[in-house]
Formats: C-alpha cells, structure tokens, sequence
C-alpha cells in the first residue's frame, strides 16, 4: 500500500510540475522570441484588477483561462470520435513517458515512517529494466495522436499535416534509437538511473566519450519534439497549420501542451544520457547513498541542465532556417542512419578491445575513449562533407570577384 | 471590281460600292484617327486627324506614285488603284502635330469632364500624341453656356463641327454655327434662339470631346462605370436601337446604336430621356390580391399555382394584349389563355397615337403611334385567333354576356385606361392585371401583377416597318417584380430558366410571319417584310 | 517566359566550399546573430503609456482626410478617380454641380468605409487635386461598424485636426484661377 | 494465481484471438483487414507463447516471440509493397478483384461482388452553419433584393 | 452441465455474434442495428461464458482481487479489440482497433513478465507496422468507406470454422490441462513465476544460444527490405501515374543550361 500511495503522490507532483512548468516555459519561450526580435514581450498580465504587472508574470493564467473559455468548436464534418480521440492519446503518450524518467536521483530518510526503510527514488517507476524501450514504445503511441487528428479532422490539409507530422516522428525514431544505443552499449543498461550513476560513478559524460552519437540523438530529439528548424509538421509560416487546424478550445491546448511535453522528454533524456543527469563534478557526488543537501542538490542540478537545454531549444527556434520535407527525410535515412550505424560499430569493436589498446597506448581508458570518439566524430563529419551532393552558397555576397563569377 | 492597297494589304471592294479611306481601312481592321467626319455627317476635312499618304497605281505602268503631301483620309474616295499609307513616320508626325494643335487651348479638366473614358481627344492624345507638352501655357478655363438643350463647355471644343453639320443637315434646325474667325471661333447659337429640337440630344453624342454635355447625364456618373446593353427603345414604333448604359440596376443614360436599317447613328429626346419611368417609386412593385375589400400581397412562389386554379375555374377567359408586350410574351400569353379557354378571346389593347408623325429633312421620323411592338402582337393575334380584335369589341361582347376571366396585359408609361371601362372590364370574376403604374384597372384587379419595364426584360419588337429587333436585359427589375415572360413561362409549367431566344425560335416555327427569325437575330435587326415577299 | 529565351540571363549561385559545406560557419553564424539580439537594446513602444511618434508624417498611410481649400470648402471635385483606383471599393462619391462660382463639381456626399479600406494610398496617388490624403493617425478605433464609415464632414473634422501637424503635400501650388465668366475672349 | 490456471486462460484468450483472426481472414475482402487480421493470429499464437515459456521458466518462448516480429516486420513490409502495386494497378483494396489469380480448372469464388451492392448513399458533408446558403426560392433569384 | 459442452455452446455464440456484427449485404440476415445489437450481445455471452469456465476467473474470487482483475480487463480488451478489428466497417476504424488489441496483448504480456517483449511489441508493431498501413489507408482511401468493406465473403461458413477452432482448441485445453501430467510439470518448474523479469538475461539467452537463428532473423529482414523496395521500384510502370510528368519537369533546366 504504501508503495501505491509513493507513487501516487509522485505521479502527482509530476504532473503537476510539468504542467506549471509548461506554463511558464511557454511565457519563457515568448520572452525569448520577443528579445530575439528585439521587443520586449509579455509584460502587462500581473495581478487582476490591479495595476500590479508584474512583468507579466499572470501570462500564463491568462492564456489557460482563454483556452478553456474560448469557445470550442467541432466542425460538423469531423469523425467525432477519432477527432476527440486524437488529442487525449497525444496528451497521454507525452505524459507517460514520464513514468521512467528520473527527475532526481534519491530522497535517503523515511520521514518518520516504518515502511519506508529504503530510500525513495524519484521516478515514477523506479526499476523499470526496459526504460528507454518503453520511452520509445509510447513516443511511438504519439504518432497516433498527429495521424488520427490529421485524419478524422476530414480536412486534406489536416490529413497532410498529420502524415507529413507521422513520417517525420517514424523516421527519426531511427536515429534516436541508433545514438541510443552507445550509451546503452557503455552502461550496459535500458535503465535510466543507471545510466545515470554509469556516468556518475566515471566521471565522464557521455557527450565527451561518444560525440558523434550525442549529435544524433539531440538533432533526432530536436526532429521527435517536433521543433524547428524540424516543425515540419505545422510550418506555420508556410503551411496550413498541419493535423490541428481544426481544432480548438481545451482540445488544441492539448495538443499543444503534449508537443511542450516532447520537448521536455527530449531535453531530459538529452541531459539524462548525455550530460551526467544530476551529476555535477565536486558537487553531488556519486554514491547512490546520499544525505538531504545533496539529494536536493541532485535535483536542482538536473533541472538547471534540464532548463538550460529546453532554452537552446527555444534560442535554436529562432536561429536557423527550416528544413525542406526531402531535405528532412533525406539527413533521417542517408545521414543520420549510416553515421548512428558507424557510431554503433566502433563503440562495439572498441568496447571488446579498447581496454587491451588503451593499455597498449599507456592513455587512460576514459582518454582513449574520448579520442576514439572524437575521432568518430570528426571522420563521421569529414565523410558527410565528402559526399554531400554540391550546394550553393546563396548567402549575400560581398566581394565583387564573385559577382563576376556569377555572371 | 476596286483593287485598293492600304498599309500592304490588298482589299477588294464591290464596284458599286462608293467608299473613303477611312472606311476602306476599317474594312482591313485599321483604324484611321478622325474627329470630324462621321458616316452620318457630310465631309469638310477640318480636323487633319486623318492624314494619310496616299497614292495610285498609274494602270499603264503599274508603278505607284505617291502624293507629295498628306491628304484627308475622309475626303480621299477609295479608287480603283489606289494605295494608302497609315503607318508612315510622316503620318504619325502628322497626328502628333494636329494633337498637339488642339491640346494647346483644351483645358485639362478631365477629372470634371463627364466625357473622360470615352473622349476622342484622350484617346488619341495617349495613341498618337507627343509624351510632353512643349506649349508653356497650362490652359485651365472652361467657360460654360447655356445653349438650350445641352450645356456648351466653350473651351472644350476643337471646331470639329459636327454638331452645326447635324442640326443642318439631319434636323435640319440651324441652331449652331460657328462664331468668330481664327483662333477665336466658337460654337454659338443666336441669341433668343437657343437649341431646342427633338433630335438635340444626338450632339452630345457626336461630340468628339466634352464640349457638349448632356444636362440630364451632366456630373451624375463617370463613363468608366457603365455597362451598355444592346436593346431597342420603346418610345414609338420607330423601334430605334440603342444602348442602355447602367451601373447597379440604375439607368444613367440611353444612347442610339448604329442601326443603318431603322434609325442610322440617331435618336430622339423623347427616347433618349425616356427613361426614368424605369425608376419611377409610384412603379406597382409587389403582386396584389384583390378579394371584395381585403388587399394582400400573394407569395410569388404560390401565386402561379393560385392563378392557374383560379382561371381554370372562372369559365369563359379574354386576354387584353398590349402593344408593350413582347413578341416572346404575347405569344406566351395566347398559348397561356387557350390552354385554360381553348374559345378564349385575344384582343389588342389600345394602340396609343400622339400626334402626327415628325419628320425631319435628314430623314429621321418619330413616329406618332407611342408602342414599340404593335405590329409583332398583332401578328400573333392572327396567328392564334384568326382575326384581329380591338378592346372595344371586347368590351362590347362583355356588356352582352359575361366574361369568367379577363387577363389584361399592360405595361404603357402613360394613363392608358379610364375608369369606366375599367369597371367595363372588372365585371369578370377574376380580372388579372399586369402594368408599370397604378391604374383605374389595377385598383379593380382581383389579381394587380407588376410588370417589368423595357429595360427590364428581354424579347423582340416588331417596329412599323416590320423590322423584328431583340433587346437585352439592361438592369434587373426590383425586388418584387417578375417579368411577364418568366411569369407566364411559369404558368405554362415549363421547365427550365426563361429565355426569350429560345422562345422566339418556336414563335418562328408556330408563326409563318415570324419564320425568318428562326435562323437567329442579328445586331440590326431582321426584316420580315422580305418573308412576306416571297 | 521560355526557358530558352536569349534575353533571360541565367546566374548560377557560387559552389559551397568544403569548409562551407560542413554548415559550421553557418550554424554558428545564426547562432550568434540570435544571441546577439537576445542582449541588443528592445525597440518596442509600450504603446498606451508613450505613443508612437511618426518620423514622417507624409509617408505614412493612415485614417484618411478631406482636405479644405484656401476658403474652407472642400478641396474635392468629385472626379471618382480615388473610388475608380481603390482596390477595395470602400470610397462612395456622390456628385453634383458645385453652388460655388468658380467650381463645376464637388461631391454632394464622400464615404469611405475605413473597414473596407487597406490603406493602400492608391486614392492619394490619383487625386488629382490632392484632396484626400492618408494622415499619420493609425490608432483607428469604434464602437460599431457604423462609426467607421466616415462621411465628408468627418474626413473634413480629420484635416481640422491634422492641418497644423501635418501640412498638405502641396500646399506650395498657386490655387486655380477663378472661372472666367465672360464671352469670347 | 495458479499456474496451470494461468496457462489456462492465457491459452484460450490466445485461442480466441487465432479464431478472431480466421474468421476475418476468411471473410473479410479489404486486403489490409486481411493482413490485420492475420496479425491478429500471431498476437494469438504470441500469447500462447509467453504461457507456455512462463509455464516451463524457459525464455525458448519469448525468443520465439521475437522472431515473430521480425517475421511480422518482414511480412508487413512485403505485404504493404504488394498491396500498394495491387491497389495501384485495381484502384481499390479489394482482394475479389484478383480472383483471376487462381489455379486452372478451379471455379471463382462465389462473391456477391460490389457491382451487385446499392450504390452507397452519398456522404454529404453536413455545412458549417455560417456556410449555409440562405434559403431562397430559384425563381427569386433572378430578382434583385433591393429597388 | 457438461464443461464441454458449455465450451462448445460458447464457442458457437461467439461465432454467431462475429457473424451478424461482420459487414453484410443489405440487410442480412437483419437490419443492421438489430444486427449489431444481437451481435454484441451474443458476443458478450459467448465471452462470458467461455471465462466462466477458465479456472481462472475461479482463482480470482479466492485470490488476489487486483491482479485477477487486471489480467481479466486486459484479456477482455485485447478480446474484444481484435473482433472490432475484424467486424469494422471502416478499415482505418479496424485499425485503430487492432492497435488496441495490440496494447492488451502487450499488457499481457507484462503481465507474464515480459516486459520487453511487450515494449517491443509496442514499438514495432504500433510505432513502425501499424503506422504505415494507416499511412497506406489514409492516402489510399480519404473518403471512407468503399462498396466491398460493406461486405464480406462466406461469412457464415468463416464464422462456423472459427468458432469450431476456437471450441476444439479449449476443450482440448481444458482435457489436457487438467491432467496430472500438467501440474506436476508447472511444480517441477519455476513454479509459475515464469522468468525474472530481466531484459539483460533474455538478451543473453538470445544472443547465446539462439545466435543462428538471430542471424537468420537478420538476413530475413534484410531480404524483406530489399523486396520491398525491389517491387515498389517498378512502381512506375504501374498506370496510374503518369510518367509523362517526370520529364517535362526536367526540360526547363535541360533548356536553361
């Protein structure tokens, strides 16, 4: 019993957080796009009634309350139920995907009570062997919710927008899985925690010992979270807004919301696989035994990281144009696939024979890796530059040499 | 057969045809500028907006010698041989010169100009004129005179004299002339004699420029606006052509259309101005429905329906046909009237006669007898009833014994009924009236139809001289109104959209005085006298 | 066009290099541009608090007015040619004969639906007397539908409001001479 | 639970599911219901599996079930390539459309066919209210609505 | 009554009920709400009596209530998904139906401890198969529902074999379960517990003992990929498209050049 209630409070602080989180990350995201675009922002919703701004703090409760006081509108032509269906499945999948993901490492005292004589661990299902597969099996249920919407809108650039959106999370599942995969080869585990103290305990963050698959999982995790310059899906500026142009009120915050959720799964696993989760050098330490401080610490420090990659992710919204839908499919299967495979195949090869190498060299196992993966990195992109079919520089040009080549 | 060269393409004309180059050239689809010839209008070669190069073919040698100098392209008769230039440089020059000459003085006013869009000199001025301006004089007068009939924009007008030819030539009233000599001419009339005839309004239209407007269209609406419709006046049984020119369902003016069969490039004031009936507020403009003292307004929708029962049970039917009508709707109507009384009795209304004829020394007749279509419903009275009877014998043949149905079939701009007979008529059970205006009739109608006015209806008149012409719909009828056509298209239970052409086809085919208009109705008309001849 | 045609000349877009097809120098370019405005001064106006001053009046396109002439009637001759220009069809003209001496026409009544309109400035570009114009009022607000269609006494209000601060375009052209009455000259 | 009652259930429920799936299999004529519904005997057989490895503490079972996913993988890849040249080339997903498929000297399946069924009643889509155009009578139209 | 035959009389019900739920023509054998309302039911009886006799249903009023129930609810989803699959009129509806028969297989096998295979069969069949053959449905079919998923063929004679497997394969099971022969294999194994719930181990068995056939499974699929591709690639001939398109598309740059 007591174990239901643990994890009952903690699905509940879960989602609560996310919730509030998404809230005031979307006030977040619009300062930012605001100060990119050198203005200023929401900064006039504060306290009602009163003159009290607040930087615009009560943004957030402002746009809830219009989304679920607008008034929201099913067209007759829908298929009701799929058209009901679509957002609660989009909303589901990003939500569950939280059940495997730490959001910390672990709570030591029992607060007084007898039952709990282990220390709590903040996940929701904690133990879960089969975490990361699990994590892609319901990624994999979101895709549902952007086809079914698309289709039962019964609108063609609804059903375009939804199989535009569909292809795009299927193919980049690919890659995610494939700059998965060495991290699961290094710490021998699907499980998320241990990954984590995989990290904690070597002191080494996997972004420094295998490159190469971390810039497959953070441009495939950009693609999964559907963020530009991967928002080929809605393309707001150029396209009809893709599978939820017909819907509104509560359903679209929905929608909406589970799309903020992806973003969030994509910049914790980042910081999960990637960057040592809570583990800072010198300050959380690595032991699975912790007292109060630290396990805060933990907490916090995942968090920061967490919060520092969802604001690249909204910096990265505003720096870089938007793919072409070829161009998109084309670095999934002729880029991303062949380089996650390369990847693969040298963490394997150098897993089996590294240490005998490392030794032979005299380097630190750890220092070899990282040369290794480095090195990775580096042929990987050396080889893209290779081959990449003949580009043109369309950016202004400045030097009239070339002008007269143009001509 | 006349050889002629213009511009390097041959033309071949009839030897008994009697044409000037202007003409010659149209005929190969060039366009030769001219302000002051009109086909209409005798030739006095004023304006040297024609200029051409013209020469002949010396039929000894077959060489070709040219004109030293330009000459006027309306003046020049189009020979045997002869070869004419239009697309020189030196033509050009020409016109751009004679365009320069009259845009020296013309003020620039065309923004107040109710000629702007379809001014001569504009058009010119941007097809053959010089880009700038080299005259640093910026004239900006535009005296106005009250000539009579029309408003005389002084400044305005390049002496083309086309106005003072028509008022001698065709009215035959000399009421202008040119005053003054040199630069100071002007156009005029004599004191205490101002332009006051029935063809008066046609300066306006022969008016190259905006030196004539038209008191009536004066600043009400710029040209750009309009939309013309290809119809035929209904002011008398002359039957001219003419253009209903409209903007929004509203009638800003009616102009004469090249008809060379019935009215030439004419019409009279009485048409001309003739139609703001059409816009009349006193017009009947909703179905009403008469039953002992209580007026209501029957829905159309149900009213055919209605109508159809009520007739079928009065008994005995008579159909009173108007001169107004259509050929397409008194045809409509005779069948209406003998499918509910195979005996009904068809007559004519009466045929209203002002005056005598007017005609003037250029051959232009108003006529006295004030309907459009008197001969076309006459002749299918006699197609379906066999003889041809007047309202009277109708009126009589009702003091003797009643009638069950009378439908009287209106649509004249004038009092046409007294009250009287209009109590004559209203014995019969159910009287049904179509008419334009309120009458002594329709107050005693058991059933009081509006009726569409001319430029509200589609069909063909026949005019006096038996020339059958159609008329286009120019404006649609207010809200409230069917036109008799569709209305009794309706009651005849047929199907699909009403459309006159179609109609007149079967009248052609039902009607042997009308079986030349089966092959289709030109622009100017048929005449069903060469029927008759044969 | 033909793709053919001799006149059309074809530019082709200068070949990326090797350094530029590693998309570095580019990926870091839009980077730093993005955080460079991130910390750049904001330009917005905090719109109710400090309003919008406009640099110059004469170019921009806002709430039309009528404008007055030199006795205070209305400039417009009622030439249609702005209604005639509107791509939106918001200006409705009524004409008639002017009750002044030295004028023929002058509009009996001028509408412009300010809903309607799309601010264009195409009717100021065919005004041939400079009679209407665009002021540099844009904080254009209503009750009701109604309200914004302006008649000839509001837009002639508009210039009231507007003629210190803005001045007519052409307020340097000689008025039109007077009408000349007499006979032949 | 007790095992061999576990087994039990899990064995009819995978048993239900193999019979759900032959019976669409059979009669159904939509060329990817048929393929859906042959996937749905193998989840059947799957679950038979996962009994019966449960049953004997052996992953033999599980093994096998992931070789039914490869194979299903495989099969839907070759399926959904031969139903879409098949759809291509006929038009529509109907399997009575290949009927000219079989052996010699074998009759065609008795097929009441599409050309026999009613034509299915046309799907309007109902308008928005805003889209709706007013309700006026035809012969009205030909009228303006003001003077 | 006789177990058997109470296995038989279900099995029988269910078949009737997939029969009238199953599309037909016109309205055969009824109208068709009479149709679906009989069928459900009919369906529904036939279920619950077929698990009225599974031993389990007994073990779950004496033993633990919770997880009895779960595995009841899941094995009723997954049930009653996969004949919606198979009886909906809409193909795209049959679908979305078999992908939820897919989630309570998936929750079954949880239930017995193979939580990777449930995940896997998640992501390959929902995430990858699944998804394109809506893909397929969707682009192939906009506007629903076609002439011959109104009906089906030889409904009757499919619904009676399917419904005598069904029959034959419990009362089989029931016969063979209940021997002595059974219970002392499931004691003389794990005991029930069936396999920890440990990934690693299953990939160690997989890759161990089970390496051939890895292998195999491996060549298989890569043979499928490339088939695939091998017919989609003569996709051109097909008549539908034109290919007269492909090469006016080309000529303007063949001109600029």
């Amino acid at each position: 019993m007591l174990f239901f209630f643990e994890t009952l409070i903690k699905i509940a602080l879960l989602i609560a957080g996310l919730m509030t989180a998404a809230a005031y990350l979307v006030l977040v995201e619009r300062w930012m796009a605001a100060w990119i675009q050198d203005r200023v922002g929401p900064n006039r919703v504060g306290v009602p009634l009163t003159k009290i701004r607040l930087f615009g703090l009560g943004q957030p409760a402002a746009d809830g309350g219009k989304f679920f006081f607008k008034e929201e509108f099913t067209p007759g032509h829908v298929d009701r139920a799929l058209y009901f269906l679509g957002p609660m499945i989009m909303l589901t999948a990003a939500l569950a995907v939280f059940a495997v993901i730490p959001f910390g490492s672990v709570l030591p005292t029992r607060f007084g009570v007898e039952g709990l004589s282990e220390p709590i661990r903040l996940v929701v299902a904690p133990g879960m062997a089969a975490g990361l597969v699990y994590v892609f099996a319901v990624n994999g249920l979101a895709v549902y919710g952007a086809l079914l919407s698309g289709w039962a809108s019964n609108n063609k650039y609804s059903l375009l927008g939804g199989l535009r959106s569909a292809a795009q999370l299927v193919s980049y599942e690919l890659p995610l899985g494939l700059g998965i995969l060495g991290v699961v080869l290094v710490a021998g585990s699907l499980d998320l925690e241990t990954i984590i103290s995989h990290q904690a305990q070597s002191g080494a963050w996997n972004f420094m010992l295998q490159p190469l698959g971390f810039v497959i999982f953070f441009v495939a995790g950009f693609a999964e979270s559907g963020r530009l310059p991967f928002d080929l899906a809605e393309s707001e500026q150029e396209l009809v807004g893709g599978y939820h142009t017909e819907y509104s009120g509560v359903k679209l915050l929905m929608i909406m919301v589970s799309e903020y959720l992806h973003m969030f799964t994509a910049s914790f696993l980042i910081v999960i696989l990637f960057f040592g989760g809570w583990h800072f050098w010198g300050l959380t330490g690595s032991s699975d035994v912790v007292t109060w401080p630290v396990a805060l610490l933990r907490v916090v420090v995942l968090l920061g990281k967490v919060l520092l990659t969802i604001l690249f992710f909204m910096v990265a919204r505003w720096s870089w144009p938007r793919f072409r839908f070829d161009q998109l499919m084309g670095l999934a299967w002729k880029v991303m696939l062949p380089l996650g495979l390369l990847n693969l195949v040298v963490l394997a090869v150098w897993m089996e024979y590294g240490r005998a190498v490392a030794e032979a060299t005299g380097l630190s196992y750890l220092a070899a890796t990282a040369a290794v993966g480095w090195g990775t990195l580096a042929v990987a992109w050396l080889a893209v530059v290779w081959f990449a079919p003949s580009a043109s520089d369309n950016r202004p040009q400045r030097s009239p040499v070339v002008q007269e080549v143009c001509r | 057969m006349i050889h002629i060269t213009i511009d390097n393409r041959p033309l071949e004309l009839r030897d008994d045809e009697r044409l000037n180059c202007i003409e010659a050239a149209r005929r190969v689809g060039i366009e030769i500028p001219h302000y002051c010839w009109h086909p209409g209008l005798s030739v006095v070669a004023s304006c040297r907006m024609c200029l051409i190069e013209y020469g002949m073919t010396n039929q000894a040698t077959g060489q070709v010698e040219m004109m030293p100098k330009l000459v006027p392209a309306c003046q020049t008769p189009a020979v045997d041989g002869s070869v004419v230039v239009t697309n020189s440089v030196k033509v050009a020059r020409a016109r751009a010169m004679v365009e320069e000459g009259l845009l020296l003085d013309h003020p620039i006013d065309c923004p107040i100009c109710d000629k702007a869009g379809e001014c001569l000199l504009q058009d010119y001025h941007f097809q053959y004129g010089q880009d700038e301006r080299r005259a640093d004089v910026r004239p900006f007068t535009s005296r106005r005179r009250d000539i009579g009939d029309v408003t005389l924009f002084v400044d305005r007008c390049i002496l083309c004299s086309r106005c003072v030819r028509f008022v001698r030539e065709v009215s035959g009233t000399s009421e202008l002339y040119v005053s003054g000599r040199g630069a100071h001419e002007e156009i005029d009339v004599v004191e205490g004699f101002p332009l006051a005839n029935n063809l008066s309004g046609n300066v306006v239209d022969l008016c190259p420029v905006g030196a004539l407007g038209d008191k009536d269209f004066l600043y009400k609406q710029r040209v750009w606006y309009l939309k013309r419709h290809a119809a035929v006046c209904t002011g008398c049984s002359a039957g001219c052509s003419i253009w209903i020119e409209e903007n929004h369902d509203r009638i800003y003016r009616l102009k004469p259309r090249e008809n060379l069969a019935v009215n030439r490039w004419w019409i009279c004031n009485e048409g001309r101005y003739g139609y703001p009936h059409v816009h009349n507020p006193e017009r009947l403009l909703l179905p009403r429905r008469r039953e002992g003292d209580t007026v209501t307004t029957p829905d159309w929708t149900k009213l055919p329906r209605e109508l159809g029962e009520r007739l079928r049970g009065a008994g005995r039917m008579a159909a009173v046909l108007s001169p107004f009508l259509t050929v397409e709707e008194a045809f409509l109507l005779c069948q209406y009237a003998r499918s509910i009384d195979p005996e009904a009795v068809l007559v004519l209304g009466p045929v209203p006669v002002v005056g005598e004829d007017e005609v003037f020394p250029g051959g232009f007749t108003i006529r006295a007898e004030k309907c459009p279509n008197r001969r076309g419903v006459e002749e299918v009275l006699l197609a379906s009833s066999g003889g041809l009877r007047t309202l009277e014998s109708l009126l009589d043949e009702l003091d003797r014994l009643p009638f069950g149905a009378i439908w009287v079939a209106g649509g004249y701009r004038q009092p046409w009924i007294d009250e009287p007979t209009a109590q004559r008529l209203a014995r019969a059970d159910v009287l049904v009236v179509q008419d334009l205006f309120p009458s002594p009739l329709s107050e005693l109608a058991t059933y009081a139809l509006p009726s569409a006015a001319f430029a509200e209806r589609e069909g063909s008149y026949v005019n006096y001289a038996d020339q059958l012409q159609t008329a286009a719909r120019g404006v649609r009828p207010p809200a409230g109104v069917r036109t008799e056509g569709s209305l009794l298209w309706e009651l005849l239970s047929r199907e699909r959209m009403y459309r006159a052409s179609s109609v007149l086809e079967d009248v052609a085919r039902a009607i042997g005085y009308f079986a030349p208009a089966a092959k289709g109705v030109g622009p100017t008309g048929i005449d069903l006298r060469a029927n008759l001849l044969a | 066009m033909k793709p053919n045609d001799p006149d059309i000349r074809w530019v082709k877009e200068p070949p990326m290099g090797p350094t530029g097809k590693t998309y570095l120098s580019l990926f870091l370019g839009g980077f730093t541009t993005t955080l460079k405005h991130l910390v750049s001064k904001k330009k917005t106006i905090p719109f109710p608090d400090r309003h919008y001053e406009c640099p110059d009046p004469l170019i921009y396109r806002g709430v039309h007015r009528l404008n007055r002439d030199d006795q205070g009637r209305v400039k417009c001759v009622a030439c249609f040619l702005c209604s005639t220009a509107c791509p939106a069809y918001c200006i409705d003209i009524v004409a008639a004969e002017s009750p002044w001496p030295d004028r023929e026409k002058y509009p009996e009544s001028f509408t412009i639906d300010e809903l309607r309109c799309i601010y264009c400035g195409m009717c100021e570009e065919a005004c041939p007397v400079d009679a209407i114009e665009l002021t540099s009022l844009f904080d254009l607000s209503g009750k009701s539908r109604e309200e914004m269609i302006f008649d000839k006494e509001k837009l002639l209000a508009v210039y009231d409001m507007t003629k210190d601060a803005e001045p007519r375009r052409t307020a340097g052209r000689p008025p039109t001479p007077p009408r000349d009455t007499g006979g032949p000259s | 639970m007790n095992p061999v009652a576990l087994v039990h259930d899990y064995l009819a429920v995978g048993a239900l599911l193999f019979g759900i799936g032959l019976i669409g299999l059979i009669s159904r004529r939509n060329l990817i219901v048929m393929f859906l519904s042959v996937e749905i005997m193998l989840q059947g057989v799957s679950l038979s599996l996962v009994a019966w490895s449960r049953f004997h503490g052996d992953e033999g079972g599980q093994v096998f079930i992931l070789f039914i996913i490869a194979v299903a993988a495989c099969e839907a890849a070759v399926a959904l390539a031969l139903i879409l040249m098949l759809s291509c080339q006929a038009g529509n997903l109907d399997v009575a459309g290949w009927r000219r498929l079989r052996e010699e000297g074998i009759e065609p399946p008795v097929d009441p066919g599409p050309e026999t069924l009613p034509p299915p009643a046309p799907d309007w889509i109902p308008l928005t209210p805003v889209g709706r155009a007013p309700d006026v009578p035809p012969e009205e139209t030909d009228y303006r609505p003001y003077v | 009554m006789d177990p058997t035959r109470i296995m038989l009389l279900a099995a029988l019900m269910n078949g009737a009920g997939l029969w009238l739920l199953l599309p037909q023509t016109g309205s055969f054998p009824f109208r068709r709400p009479l149709n679906r309302t009989l069928g459900t039911l009919l369906g529904s009886a036939g279920l619950g009596l077929m698990a009225s006799q599974l031993p389990g249903l007994g073990e779950w009023f004496s033993g633990s209530v919770f997880w009895g129930s779960v595995f009841w609810i899941l094995a009723g989803v997954t049930v009653v998904a996969a004949a919606a699959a198979v009886v909906s009129r809409d193909p795209v509806y049959s679908a979305l139906w078999f992908g939820l028969m897919l989630l309570g297989t998936a929750g079954l096998f949880l239930f017995s401890g193979a939580a990777f295979l449930a995940v896997a069969t998640v992501t390959v069949y929902a995430g990858a198969i699944l998804v394109t053959f809506l893909f397929v449905l969707m682009l192939a079919q906009p506007e629903g529902r076609a002439g011959y998923d109104r009906t089906s063929t030889e409904a009757l004679l499919s619904a009676v074999t399917g419904s005598m497997i069904v029959a034959l394969l419990s009362i089989v099971l029931g016969r063979v379960l209940g021997l002595p022969e059974a219970i002392a294999i499931s004691s003389a194994a794990t005991g029930g517990t069936g396999p920890t719930p440990d990934v690693a181990r299953l990939g160690t068995v997989l890759f161990s003992r089970y390496l051939i056939a890895v292998e195999v499974a491996g060549v298989l699929l890569l043979t499928a990929l490339v088939g695939a591709a091998a017919i989609l690639a003569r996709r051109n001939k097909c008549p539908c498209e034109d290919q007269t398109t492909a090469n006016q598309m080309d000529s303007p740059t063949e001109g600029a050049a």
